[in-house]
């Protein structure tokens, strides 16, 4: 393959496949979360034990937001993946504190993994609400990505997972967690594993961005019965859920600059100092547009991501890995110029960049940092 | 419109035109883009080229077919684009005509200088150049000094200096900015002229770029003639005809958008050959984990930039800010290409001192050369700087500094 | 000044004491920097460091023995700071008076002044704040609107709203700077107190960090009384000392310079041994090319910088631009600080998300900490952004903005 | 060795152990320059054969400049090298070309490997300013640093070099080039080769830096007398030579930075835009403070690097890496900035600025780029 092949752009579609059902997703889900989730509740629902609101939670299912990609035999609304990314977008804008990215990684693995009576089990309390599910994608620290440290080995009929996964999003809440594990034969299986378990033990982590709740699972020789292993299960089944969490996490980190490029852009115009609105001033007026120039161009990604998703399956993987990327990095300075730009204030607790702070800390690594996705780009083109 | 396998069609007819009809390199130095067009044989070598491309039918596809084009068709255009790239073909010499001036004239002209002027500019018969920057206006365009006094016959008499003018010393025409009511407001006294460049007064003068490439010019206009029909749009509407003619050369045209995403990716392409070909400490400089890390970096952003310009055809995704897509353009491709030109120069190592005539210089010392090169585009066309400016105050609505 | 074989006796002792003598980390969690001190328990375990390393002849090193120090000894100062950083001593919770005030105090105060206030200052017993930024006084500290008002007896009465007021809720006194003739130019209206932080009048709020500790505060004046030996200088001088004060809190006084960059050498030594520790994909993350090359950066930089704060020592080596090095000090070094501390973040992958409060969080959640506390330095004391302004300004005689 | 004692700082004495002296040797170098170098004079010797003035470099020679840190015995004045790096500080600023880099570096391996015989042959005349000297250091293009590519096979009573060495300065004017070439035994020896030889092609390079010149040396089977051996020759001989060379080099850039610098401010408070000086706007003032920032820290590590040569001896190799890394790349900025800024007159011929542009694309890679150096100081502290 030349360079220039290897290099091409995946084919979006006329007008990048969004169409006026696209619209209205983003516009209603904006509105809902205008009026469901404003900064204050954000700051509510940092110090709430569960750390989400049940009610919009369930007013989130009844808008069929979980099964928005999900197949319609399973009860999903069949939608492209582009309608999702926007909604991750606007989750991210607007900080919503909730598992919807614990749920969505849960029901790509069903979805891709499980046989149709092991998905008509698992899926439908998902997207009903009722039930919290999550995937354990995290390795241990400092373990390599996708070498499924966490062990399975036949038993009694059927399996023994023992293993920890740190960073377990939702998992406090969960009544459902999807685990992958090596088997004996080394492939990668997927396990759904039902909590509360007798030897599963779920240790709620404190995180810096308390507007998103995890875990870390003990696995100490959890039993599961032979049909808790999703059927399907492969490293490459892996892979695409990696790929399809990478590109919803990328959206949502997309929403989340732009969350921070408008407070920045309202503070700068009106805070005064010097006898004018400090946005006035070269040396903040630039790196704000700095700044937007990163949120257009992580949206891109991240919403071009979620086109190729369906439209261009085998340009898939490399697309998320850029959107994750550049979403991990983009964010990261996109918060520290928010900072930054805002001054004394931009320091204090009082002052809401610090909530996209520290999700952009929080999220920075999650499925891979810009780093490692950089590397597997770079052996892409044939380089170290 | 082309229908899908009408277009496919044309492709292919393009493909195989463009296998035959490419031409092989001088043996003279080619320039690399249109800002360094500097000898009689380049211009002539190049402008054949774009002859035979407009005689074979593939070229203007955004002008109607009575002003010599071959009718709007973007799918046709772009369809060209991507092939031209593919063969590798010879850059446009009338770039400025094409790009910039063809379209303001096909906005504001009076049907007769569309008739007039559009034919010739696009078969590359006569080229055009741009004479808006003076010394002392340089971002700051709008405190331009050059004057157009109307006559009682309706003809104008242009007396002033411009600067940095691309292909002037080759060019029939010039877009022209003049003063010609210097009671007005700064912006209000300003009109535009499509100048003929042999007309009596005029003194083009080379200047070198740092590369010690010519291509650009100043010129000097003492009491030079203007005709009455030479006036775009009307007197006094020259600001806003040129900040339409800055629209386009900034690429805000969203018609260019693919091609000119396609033409980073062609970039990118060629640095990444570069890394695979040139080794560093005894290995191929891509095997080195710091330099990947940097290519691999320029991929994620030409990808961005490339989705990005794909994203302004849908303009519902970006209702927010309508204009931010089409007003970045220029400043993160332009920066974007300055970083790759530069890393190119370092996978050289010591080798990126061997200059164009150095026999053994990598690749005729283009990478050097093009590296100097995208400083053109950083400073041309409004500074990366001026750029931010108008993107916080126009896209933004952040407070204009004083 | 000390002899050198004195001096390393002097050395020699100095790591004695305080390899017996430094205190074990106490069972609460201590603040990183003098920034955000909270709890009085934190407080009271550090003035009692700062105590005995008073009591036992190891501060002071800058003030005359009548006024409770230990007689100027540069070399002495430095021989103690490279011994407390060796030592992994705690930091001197007196951190503003010591720096800041003390100085300033030093160079401006009446001999009743300097009797009255240095002596509690350096053993602690008295804590200094400082009162400069106001909510709309920020980057624009000329702006203050804090009155003083002088009332017949020589006293004043002050009302204002200052903010970012570190250690606030604990300290005696605060460098105080309030409008006392609000008719005069808005520099030449400003006078400078040493103030009584319990009069009447002045409540204290805390305000919370990002980090969610405290340690800074607001301070509400409502006619609070301040004596009438407050006055440090004259009435309408506040502002030169305060720009004396503003250079010694950036680190302007070439004594420490040294000093200073030994606390950097930590700083990285410290994120070296993690890049040593921390495993990514793996392996060490120090033996990834790519983190390894940006620590490698990040050394060159530290050394560079440490090498700038001994320029400063040798005046004839800077006498083009004489106040470059000691203005660029504190640029340089907080964003220095702010790229190594966002590094260590990256160094722990998901674990940077572990918080202060999680019993698996690396270094109990230190670095993350750590990173959202260098804004405190390229925010406080002038921002990144007004000190550009200021070195590009006053050093290279850029013209000032409007 | 813990973290801490690895990083610490060299001494550099009282007052960087900078003298009276000091200054002597610095203002009158400034002073000479100013005379004999104005920029019109970089710009004739650009065109002039040659490539650097004769009468130029004989003052120098009559100044002593050649022999600053040359042993007295040898005919030098035996000062120490923060002098030298002043020189070259100095001539960086004003971009003299001349072949003062080529003949330091041709020195440094004579008084380092040569025998009193050999030093008091060869030595003398350069010192004078009769012969140009000049030591072969590069690699071809691609090898790696100091494999020492060029090899010397003994034969007849001597030695036999076959070999290719590019970027040779002052090759071409040279009558005396010190070339270093692997033997049989693996080890290295320098080879002083007197030019012309039968077997020796030196063909002129084209720089894009015409105010320096270089030439490629191809060694065919070049036969030279057993006495052309440096006898004290080695590897670590090698290693202290490139050391001196890029502390000095890396003077010579940060000398270069402040005349970039120096113009750009200049520029920046004459060019007006709007109606006042472009220097007012934070645009372009903040980019000149921070190329003033790296100009002067690129000056305390050549100058650092400079007294660790004489004074801590342990330090100088890892102080000379660090101080050329920094140079190279904040040249490579401060010459970007410094075009940018200048506007389209930046991008003229007629604009100086391009002078110094150029001296840092050619400097960038010479005795290693910044990537080379950081990999080295990386494996120091244990890393990749």
């Amino acid at each position: 393959m030349t360079a220039l092949d290897l290099l091409a752009l995946p084919d979006v579609g006329e007008e990048f496949s969004f169409s006026d059902e696209h619209e209205l997703t983003r516009a209603s889900a904006r509105r809902f979360l205008a009026e469901r989730c404003p900064t204050s509740e954000v700051r509510r629902l940092m110090d709430d034990p569960v750390g989400h609101d049940a009610s919009t939670w369930r007013s989130m299912a009844e808008l069929g937001w979980l099964g928005t990609t999900v197949p319609q035999p399973l009860g999903g609304a069949a939608l492209d993946p582009l309608h999702l990314a926007l909604l991750f977008e606007e989750q991210g804008r607007a900080l919503l504190p909730s598992p919807f990215l614990a749920c969505q990684l849960a029901l790509s693995a069903l979805e891709l993994a499980a046989t149709p009576e092991q998905a008509a089990r698992w899926i439908p309390p998902i997207l009903s609400g009722e039930q919290i599910a999550t995937l354990a994608f995290e390795e241990p620290s400092g373990a390599s990505r996708g070498a499924a440290d966490t062990r399975a080995v036949p038993a009694r009929g059927g399996w023994v997972l023992v293993g920890v996964r740190p960073h377990v999003l939702g998992a406090a809440s969960a009544g459902l967690v999807i685990v992958p594990a090596t088997e004996p034969d080394g492939g990668v299986g997927l396990f759904a594993v039902e909590l509360p378990h007798p030897c599963v033990l779920v240790e709620a982590e404190r995180s810096v961005d308390t507007t998103r709740r995890a875990a870390r699972l003990v696995l100490e020789g959890a039993s599961v019965p032979a049909a808790a292993r999703l059927e399907r299960s492969s490293r490459a089944v892996v892979e695409r859920v990696e790929a399809r969490g990478r590109t919803l996490l990328a959206a949502e980190m997309a929403g989340g600059i732009a969350a921070v490029l408008e407070r920045t852009r309202a503070y700068a115009c009106e805070r005064e100092q010097f006898g004018r609105p400090i946005g006035a001033f070269q040396a903040v007026k630039h790196p704000i547009v700095d700044t937007m120039v990163s949120a257009e161009l992580a949206r891109s990604l991240a919403l071009g991501a979620a086109v190729a998703w369906s439209r261009e399956p085998a340009r898939h993987d490399t697309l998320s890995r850029m959107a994750k990327a550049y979403a991990s990095d983009a964010f990261a300075v996109a918060v520290r110029r928010g900072v930054q730009l805002h001054g004394g204030y931009g320091f204090t607790w009082d002052c809401d960049i610090q909530l996209w702070f520290k999700r952009a800390v929080a999220s920075r690594a999650l499925l891979g940092d810009a780093l490692h996705h950089r590397r597997w780009l770079a052996a892409a083109l044939g380089g170290a | 419109m082309s229908q899908p396998d009408e277009l496919e069609a044309f492709r292919a007819r393009a493909r195989e035109w463009l296998l035959a009809n490419v031409p092989a390199r001088p043996s003279f130095k080619l320039p690399q883009t249109f800002l360094e067009v500097e000898a009689r044989e380049q211009l002539e070598w190049l402008r054949d080229w774009q002859r035979r491309l407009y005689d074979a039918g593939y070229l203007g596809f955004d002008v109607p077919e009575e002003y010599g084009g071959r009718g709007v068709d973007r799918e046709r255009r772009r369809v060209v684009t991507e092939e031209l790239v593919r063969a590798r073909a010879p850059f446009l010499v009338n770039f400025i005509g094409l790009e910039w001036a063809g379209p303001t004239i096909l906005t504001f002209g009076t049907e007769a200088q569309k008739r007039r002027m559009l034919p010739p500019l696009l078969r590359g018969d006569e080229l055009w150049c741009q004479g808006f920057s003076e010394p002392a206006a340089g971002s700051d365009l709008a405190s331009l000094q050059t004057r157009a006094v109307r006559q009682a016959d309706g003809t104008y008499r242009v007396t002033g200096h411009k600067v940095w003018t691309t292909v002037a010393h080759f060019a029939s025409w010039m877009i022209l900015l003049a003063r010609t009511d210097p009671a007005a407001n700064k912006y209000a006294g300003i009109s535009y002229f499509l100048f003929p460049m042999d007309a009596t007064g005029v003194t083009v003068e080379p200047l070198l770029k740092m590369t010690g490439e010519g291509g650009f010019n100043q010129v000097l206009f003492d009491d030079a003639p203007s005709p009455a029909d030479s006036l775009l749009g009307e007197e006094g509407q020259g600001w806003t005809i040129a900040m339409t003619t800055l629209t386009f050369e900034r690429g805000a045209a969203e018609t260019h958008a693919r091609e000119r995403a396609a033409a980073l990716l062609a970039q990118l392409g060629r640095v990444v050959e570069l890394a695979r070909e040139r080794e560093r400490e005894g290995a191929p400089a891509l095997a080195d984990p710091v330099l990947a890390d940097r290519i691999a970096q320029l991929w994620i952003e030409c990808a961005a930039i490339g989705l990005s310009m794909a994203r302004t055809r849908a303009p519902a995704l970006n209702a927010e800010r309508p204009f931010a897509l089409p007003l970045m353009n220029k400043l993160v491709s332009s920066e974007w290409n300055q970083r790759l030109a530069e890393l190119a120069t370092e996978l050289l190592g010591a080798d990126a001192a061997l200059w164009l005539d150095d026999p053994r210089a990598p690749h005729g010392g283009d990478w050097t050369r093009g590296y100097m090169n995208s400083f053109g585009m950083t400073i041309g066309g409004g500074t990366s700087e001026i750029l931010r400016n108008v993107i916080g105050e126009r896209v933004l609505g952040l407070p204009k500094g004083k």
